[in-house]
C-alpha cells in the first residue's frame, strides 16, 4: 500500500486525481443533461403543433 | 476533398457523424488515461527533488494543454464563422468555451494542490503560468458571460468570435507581460521546467493524447447539443424527433 | 430570407428600384418594415439573398453604396446637446453636400429661427424637421425612410410627400418603410409585409 | 466628398464639443480616480514607506478602474439617439470614424488622469523624478486602455448588462497594460531600469492604435443589427 501513500505527498496527488475525475464527469454530465433538455424542449413544442394541426 | 468538407460542415450530417465518431474517441481516450495514470502514479520512480508530488503533472499538464486548445479551437472557429460565415463554426465556438473553463480551473486547482507541498502557500503570485492561467480562466468567463448577455444567437455568434479573436493577441501579450513582471519580483523557485527522464515523460504523452481523445469526444457531444438547438426548426430536425419518438 | 432573433421575417421577396421611383414597405408596427429597411441599407446582414447597387452587391462596395444614399428614421440621429448649426455642420464633413444653400432649405421647413437653439429645446416635431434639413442637403440619389411621418403635424406630412415627389422628380430614388397609406404621384412599388 | 483626415477630425472636434456641454461626464471619472486614492490609505494605514511602496500600484489601478468607468458612455449615447447609425451608414471608413471618437475619449478621460495623476502622487511621497516616469505610462497606458476599451464598449452597447459585462471583457485584456505601467513606475522608484516596461507600452499602444479600430468597428455593426 505504499504505492498510495507516495510518501507524505498521497493526498496531494490522489485530490488532483480526484478532482479531474469529478470534473470532467460533471462536465459531461452537465452536457448530457443539457442535450436531453433541448431534445425534449423541441419534441415538446413538435408534438404540440401536431395536436393543433 | 472540397466536397466533403462541406457535407461534413451540413448540420444534418455532421449530427450523425458526431454520434458515431463520439464513442470511438472517449473508449480509447479513456484506456489511454487509465494506462497512463497507472504507469505515472505507480510505475514511475518518484523525482529525487520533488518526491511524489512530481505524479501531479499527470494530470496538471494536460488540462494546462487542453485549457490552451480550447481556447485555440474557440477562437479559430469563430474566425471561420466570421469569415466564411459557417455555422457550425460557431457551434463549435460555443462548445468549446465551457470545456476550455473547466479545463482552465482544473489547471489552476491541480497548480495550486501541487504548489502547497512544493511552495508551502495554496497560491503563488509569482508564478508566471498561473497567472496566465488565471487570466485565461477570466477571458473564459468574459466570453461566455457576452454569450449569454445577447438573446439573438447570431449576434452572439458574431460578437463573442470578435472577443476570442482579440482575446487570442492579448494571451499571448499577458503571457510575455507576466513573465516579465515575475523576473521582477521573484524570489521563491518557480515551477522548474527541467529535463524530464524518458521513462517520466512517456506516461505523460500518453495522458496527453488520452486526454485530447477524451476532449474530443466531450467537444463533439456538446457540439451536437448547440446544433440540435440552432437547427431547432429545420426539417431535418422535425423529421429525426419525429421519427425516432423518445429518448435521445 | 432575414432572421430575426426566432423568428424568420421574410424569404423570397424580390424588388428592384429604378430612378424616379418609390419603393414603400408597407406593415403593420411590428411586422418587420424597419428590419427589411435596415436590411437593405446595408445594417444588418441577411441570411441568405443579396442587395445590389448598379449591378454591384452592396456588401462590396458598402462606402460607395453609403455615399449614395441617407438615412431617416425614428431616431433622428441628431445630438440633443449640439445646435442646429451643430449638427448638420458635422454631416456635411462626413458626406458630399448639396449645391443648395442651406438657408433656404432651412426656410422652406420653418426652422431657420432655431439655428442657434440645441436640439433639446426643440419639439419632436420640430427635431425632425432639421433630420428633414440633413436629407436635403445632402447630395445622393437615394433616400431612406423609416416611418418618416412620426411626430409630424398634417402641415408636416404634406411637407414630407412634397419633399419626396420632388427627390423623385429630379431622379432620385426613395424607399420608405411605413405603416399607414403614401400617395405620391411617381411610379411606386408597395411591398406588403404581414 | 471630405477626405478621410478631415472626417477623422471632425468626429472628434463633435464629441469634444459634446463632453465641453457636460462637464460631468469629464469629471466624474477624474473623481473618482481621486477618491480610490484616497481609499487606499485609510484601508492600509497611512504609514508614509508603506505608501510610498504602494503609490505607483494604486494609481495604476485607480487610472485603469477610472478609465473603464467612463468606456460605458463611449457609443450608448449614439446608440440612443441613432448617431450610430448615421455613422453605419456614413461614406467614410467606420474604423476611422471609431478611431476619431476614441480619440476624443482619450483627451476627456485619460489625459486628464494624466495630468492629475502627480497632484496624488505627491501626496503617496512620490520623488518628482519617478513622477514624470509616472507620466509616461500613464500617457500611453490610457492610449491603449482608450482603445482596448472601445472594442468592449462596441461589444456591449444596447445590452441591458452592458456595464458589469463590460468591465468582465475587458478588465483581463487591460491587464498586461497595468503589469507594464505599474512595474515601469516601481522600478523608476527603485533607480532601476525602467525602459522596458515604457517600450512595450508605446509598441501596445501604436499596436492598439492600428489594430483595435478595425475591431471596434466590427463589433459596432454587429452590435447594431
Amino acid at each position: 500500500m505504499d504505492g498510495f501513500a507516495m510518501g507524505d505527498y498521497g493526498a496531494y496527488v490522489w485530490s488532483c486525481v480526484a478532482l479531474t475525475f469529478v470534473i470532467v464527469v460533471f462536465s459531461d454530465w452537465r452536457a448530457r443533461l443539457r442535450h436531453k433538455r433541448v431534445y425534449r424542449d423541441i419534441e415538446v413544442r413538435l408534438k404540440a403543433l401536431e395536436d393543433r394541426e | 476533398m472540397w466536397k466533403w468538407f462541406h457535407q461534413l460542415a451540413s448540420p444534418p450530417h455532421f449530427y450523425r457523424i458526431a454520434e458515431i465518431l463520439s464513442p470511438w474517441l472517449a473508449i480509447p481516450g479513456l484506456v489511454l488515461i487509465a494506462y497512463g495514470l497507472w504507469q505515472g502514479l505507480f510505475v514511475v520512480p518518484m523525482d529525487y527533488q520533488q518526491g511524489d508530488a512530481f505524479r501531479i503533472i499527470y494530470v496538471h499538464v494536460p488540462a494546462a494543454y487542453l485549457s490552451l486548445m480550447a481556447y485555440m479551437i474557440m477562437a479559430t472557429a469563430g474566425a471561420v464563422g466570421l469569415i466564411w460565415r459557417i455555422k457550425l463554426a460557431h457551434a463549435v465556438a460555443a462548445a468549446a468555451a465551457p470545456i476550455g473553463a473547466a479545463f482552465t480551473f482544473l489547471a489552476l486547482a491541480t497548480g495550486s494542490i501541487w504548489g502547497r507541498p512544493m511552495w508551502g502557500t495554496w497560491w503563488e503570485w509569482g508564478d508566471p503560468r498561473m497567472m496566465s492561467e488565471l487570466i485565461l480562466l477570466f477571458l473564459y468567463f468574459g466570453y461566455m458571460a457576452l454569450r449569454g448577455a445577447i438573446d439573438d444567437t447570431a449576434k452572439a455568434d458574431k460578437a463573442s468570435a470578435v472577443l476570442a479573436l482579440v482575446g487570442i493577441v492579448n494571451v499571448v501579450i499577458v503571457h510575455f507581460s507576466v513573465e516579465w513582471w515575475s523576473s521582477l519580483h521573484q524570489g521563491q523557485t518557480v515551477f522548474k521546467k527541467g529535463t524530464m527522464d524518458a521513462e517520466m515523460r512517456i506516461p505523460l504523452l500518453i495522458m496527453l493524447i488520452g486526454f485530447t481523445l477524451l476532449f474530443g469526444s466531450m467537444l463533439l457531444r456538446r457540439i451536437r447539443t448547440e446544433v440540435l438547438y440552432r437547427e431547432r426548426r429545420t426539417r431535418w430536425v422535425r423529421e429525426m424527433i419525429l421519427a425516432t419518438g423518445d429518448g435521445t | 430570407m432575414l432572421i430575426r432573433g426566432e423568428r424568420c421575417l421574410f424569404q423570397g421577396l424580390s424588388f428592384a428600384l429604378e430612378s424616379g421611383a418609390l419603393l414603400v414597405l408597407e406593415g403593420r408596427n411590428g411586422s418587420g418594415k424597419t428590419s427589411l429597411i435596415r436590411a437593405i441599407a446595408g445594417m444588418l446582414s441577411l441570411e441568405q439573398g443579396t442587395v445590389y447597387w448598379d449591378d454591384v452587391p452592396v456588401e462590396k462596395q458598402r462606402q460607395t453604396f453609403h455615399g449614395n444614399l441617407v438615412w431617416l428614421a425614428h431616431r433622428t440621429g441628431l445630438k440633443g446637446d449640439l445646435t442646429l448649426v451643430e449638427n448638420l455642420g458635422f454631416e456635411r464633413s462626413l458626406r458630399a453636400h448639396s449645391t443648395r444653400d442651406a438657408e433656404d432649405v432651412y426656410e422652406r421647413l420653418g426652422i431657420a429661427r432655431l439655428k442657434k437653439l440645441i436640439l433639446r429645446s426643440l419639439s419632436a416635431g420640430q427635431q425632425r424637421r432639421v433630420a428633414l434639413a440633413r436629407m436635403l442637403l445632402a447630395d445622393v440619389p437615394l433616400w431612406f425612410m423609416d416611418e418618416p411621418f412620426t411626430n409630424l403635424d398634417r402641415e408636416g406630412r404634406a411637407l414630407v410627400l412634397e419633399l419626396v415627389e420632388e427627390h423623385l422628380g429630379r431622379g432620385g430614388m426613395c424607399v420608405m418603410a411605413a405603416h399607414q397609406d403614401v400617395e405620391i404621384d411617381a411610379p411606386t412599388t408597395r411591398v406588403k409585409i404581414q | 466628398m471630405p477626405g478621410i483626415f478631415e472626417s477623422l477630425l471632425a468626429t472628434t472636434r463633435r464629441d469634444l464639443l459634446l463632453a465641453w456641454k457636460r462637464p460631468g461626464d469629464v469629471l466624474n471619472p477624474l473623481f473618482f480616480f481621486a477618491m480610490v486614492c484616497t481609499l487606499f490609505p485609510l484601508a492600509v494605514g497611512p504609514s508614509p514607506e508603506q505608501l510610498e511602496f504602494s503609490g505607483p500600484g494604486v494609481l495604476w489601478v485607480a487610472a485603469l478602474l477610472a478609465t473603464l468607468l467612463s468606456l460605458n458612455s463611449l457609443f450608448l449615447s449614439d446608440f440612443e439617439d441613432g448617431s450610430l447609425d448615421q455613422l453605419l451608414v456614413s461614406p467614410q471608413p467606420l474604423p476611422v470614424l471609431v478611431l476619431g471618437k476614441t480619440l476624443a475619449h482619450w483627451l476627456t478621460a485619460g489625459l486628464p488622469l494624466v495630468f492629475v495623476s502627480p497632484i496624488l502622487a505627491l501626496t503617496y511621497n512620490m520623488p518628482v523624478s519617478v513622477m514624470g516616469v509616472m507620466m509616461l505610462t500613464l500617457l500611453l497606458g490610457t492610449i491603449s486602455l482608450s482603445l482596448l476599451g472601445s472594442i468592449g464598449a462596441a461589444l456591449t452597447v444596447g445590452l441591458h448588462r452592458g456595464t458589469a459585462l463590460l468591465s468582465l471583457l475587458i478588465l483581463p485584456l487591460a491587464m498586461p497594460i497595468m503589469i507594464l505601467g505599474a512595474n515601469a513606475v516601481s522600478l523608476a522608484a527603485h533607480d532601476d531600469v525602467y525602459t522596458t516596461g515604457i517600450w512595450a507600452l508605446g509598441a501596445y499602444a501604436i499596436a492598439s492604435v492600428s489594430l483595435a479600430p478595425y475591431a471596434t468597428a466590427a463589433a459596432l455593426r454587429i452590435s447594431n443589427e
